[in-house]
């Protein structure tokens, strides 16, 4: 069976969350929770993997605060946050399109992204739309800053971006994406096409890595059940079975 | 649910909401129903199901008030209510556009700090009524909560504190330490009703799940004010409806 | 007390203790043994047998640092380790002369005020160590403290917990949603060692009774150095002594 | 069977308590317990008695801090103090006496003094001992302010000030004291010679009103079995039986 895009994703995930401690998911989120399932099974299980809206994947008791807490506490190295639009300083938005509040678009809302943005290490922005129309020049609304001011406590932020298309590392510093590599089928060319920000490229840019032969038997076996109790469609219809 | 729905009936207005810290299909009933004047949230959404239609429209009509927030601030909010302090600072925040359209929070220099290093300060939220559903309560009115311990942090933040349960049991739930432990004591609560089945459509964890088909057909018919008007006679304002 | 009496024994030297908010014949025991450099603490206090003897000693002697503060500037300073704040506000202490001797501590006047109104801003206190006995704790670390809750913000705020417990048991206390509201999950838990009948000679409520003889030798040998010195060489120090 | 002291006491706590819809007792408390009980029963069980140590009357279900939050949230009418000393402007001192830190004689400390004699509206002063001793003309540390300067947020204070020779109330805006009674067996001059601070009297002092049948039925019958399972030994050896 080929390695569909989805697994592709997963896979990507999970080199990007290599030596977390503990990576949580939030609601919604079936590729990335497959992800840092795979993660912790290519980890040796060294890894705590807290899903929201599991109930067996779930270690808080202290409720819907704890999750913040221990972001603050320093006891979450990961964290997926996605965007409605999400731009070149990997500024996120959350809330809409248009002058608000009164907005030509509303969407749901920040939830917890203006706090764990600068409270987890490792925040990987997720979005399988790689289009114009999310990967703005600049956001119209800040949920969450991508970058914050000198003198600005802050210990989180950005560390890349996975799309459908591509994935980009984050350079806090230089304050820009960097193109790390295409998903088979894409190319420097069809990238930047898709993508309404400037952004730093490999050239020439390689292509994403597909998953090897253990991390497919994992997908398709070992992560499908486990993201099957929360997720049990997308598990059912998007991973494979195991050969 | 069964209490939104009994706030519909009674005509309720110019309700202004507090999620802890998101709402979905309740909110927008209210809103679509013309009894909130205002809302304040980290997110209004049906999950799955998409945006909150009716909550939408009206955001785009400028017909409620909207304060937009993030998860943790309305935790950090509830629990400054709930040791009776004027505020209570944050991490995280700055440099977005929820704290450039929040007037009554404070930006200030942490005073512990050598130099420099600003920090939000939140404001006390102390609503006046704290309203949720839950299993069970006995009939001192302890309310067993489990680990969903937000609502404590609610009860004991608001004014006044309603709660509809599937049933009212007879045993004392402080009278064992292993039920204790998830109990809400009833010294902070005001009113329980029994409302059997109370938060259907949506689930109750360890008790039941959502009824999708149900929600399905509100996300569909609240598109629209007639859909929406369509639903609430079926579902809320018939004769023949329970609770 | 079991890890008490090992902490002795090993020697410990220049701890710093905090007592949650109050303590008794620990501190008293590791302050005559000389383990203890400095103790913060709302009341050291042997209950119903008086004072605490080492600790009464070491005052007058100078031997000790002490900084007294009230119960809920205690369990406030741990709750804003919690949430990773640098401080946290608190009504009264104001014009006490605990606030007097404490210059860790700021005031400054509430910024949500018309005018004035002075509030004392306590810093975040965050333990190397959080150190307690339990009934129990699972394979996995969790721990199950009932409503014992004091327990999960020192575990929450602290670097490191270490917990003994009365027994280890097989069942996974997260995994049934009644345990799991009165547990605290061993993602905060560094080390769990059973240490049966370990808190005697106090009380491990719903499970054993104080030994009020054993106390009343304590207070009694206790008052002076050479009686302490026997009561160490008995109780602790002695090869026969178990845990 | 004649009235005790110990009787009287506990019906003048009583009288103290009226009206209060929560009272909690702290620790080491007996009369006062046993005076919230004998309140709730004649008040038709309207109020919760809350005390610190039982097991029974226990409502707290979130750790040590609730008792203080539940302070700060205006849900506690009364509560109790103590003093190694207390002086004429209701100041009281909890540490010890001498210079502070190494202090002459050293006491367990303040405990939650500093705060809840701000929050608590109503709290009474109980201390048996009535000596120039204990009622000194100025407290040599405060553990807790009688009262406190203009423009400090306060909502709380002494109500009352109950010895083992009379009863006191106290004026907020005299910050003053004033002999209310006169125990059986005291006058003027026997509370003026053992008082060290000057207070305002009543003329002629009346005697403090003596429990009548119903309240010491209630005394010797259904509080002495309440109080009786905190405080065993003062339930049998100190209060006497029914008739």
């Amino acid at each position: 069976m080929p390695v569909t895009r989805t697994e592709l994703l997963i896979a990507t995930i999970a080199r990007l969350l290599e030596g977390c401690g503990h990576v949580a998911v939030g609601a919604s989120s079936p590729i990335p929770g497959a992800g840092a399932f795979l993660a912790r099974a290519l980890g040796g299980d060294e890894m705590r993997v807290s899903v929201l809206g599991s109930r067996r994947h779930n270690f808080f008791t202290d409720g819907g605060r704890e999750l913040f807490d221990c972001a603050a506490q320093g006891r979450m190295d990961a964290f997926f946050l996605g965007g409605g639009q999400i731009d070149g300083e990997g500024n996120i938005n959350l809330v809409g399109v248009g002058d608000y509040p009164t907005l030509d678009v509303r969407w749901p809302g920040s939830f917890g992204s203006a706090y764990l943005y600068f409270l987890v290490p490792r925040v990987i922005l997720f979005r399988e739309e790689h289009s114009p129309r999310v990967l703005v020049p600049t956001v119209d609304f800040v949920s969450a800053p991508g970058v914050s001011e000198e003198g600005v406590w802050r210990r989180g932020g950005p560390h890349a971006l996975l799309t459908g298309r591509c994935l980009f590392a984050f350079d806090r510093a230089a304050r820009r994406f960097r193109l790390e590599s295409a998903h088979p089928g894409e190319s420097a060319e069809s990238v930047a096409e898709a993508t309404g920000f400037g952004y730093d490229a490999a050239d020439p840019v390689p292509e994403t890595a597909a998953p090897d032969r253990r991390m497919l038997d994992l997908i398709r076996g070992r992560v499908r059940d486990e993201i099957a109790e929360t997720y049990p469609a997308f598990a059912a219809e998007v991973l494979g079975t195991a050969a | 649910m069964a209490a939104t729905r009994a706030l519909i009936r009674r005509g309720a207005r110019d309700l202004r909401l507090l999620a802890v810290p998101q709402c979905g299909i309740q909110a927008d009933m209210l809103i679509g129903a013309g009894c909130v004047r205002g809302i304040e949230a980290a997110a209004v959404t049906m999950g799955e199901l998409g945006g909150a239609p009716r909550f939408n429209a009206a955001v785009k009509a400028g017909a409620i008030e909207i304060r937009d927030s993030t998860c943790p601030a309305i935790h950090t909010a509830l629990q400054a209510s709930e040791k009776g302090v004027p505020f209570m600072p944050l991490r995280g925040i700055l440099g977005t556009d929820i704290l450039a359209h929040r007037p009554d929070w404070k930006v200030q220099d942490n005073p512990f700090a050598e130099s420099g290093d600003p920090i939000v300060l939140l404001p006390a939220i102390r609503p006046d009524i704290a309203l949720f559903h839950a299993p069970r309560a006995d009939r001192a009115g302890n309310v067993w909560i489990g680990r969903r311990r937000e609502l404590v942090t609610m009860a004991h933040a608001a004014a006044r504190t309603l709660v509809t349960v599937e049933e009212i049991v007879e045993d004392d739930l402080l009278a064992d330490e292993a039920t204790a432990a998830g109990t809400l004591p009833g010294l902070y609560v005001s009113g329980v009703a029994e409302a059997p089945m109370g938060a259907l459509p949506l689930a109750l964890t360890e008790h039941y799940g959502a009824d999708t088909d149900h929600l399905g057909e509100y996300a569909r018919l609240a598109r629209s004010a007639e859909g929406f008007a369509e639903y609430l006679q079926r579902h809320v304002l018939a004769q023949d409806v329970a609770a």
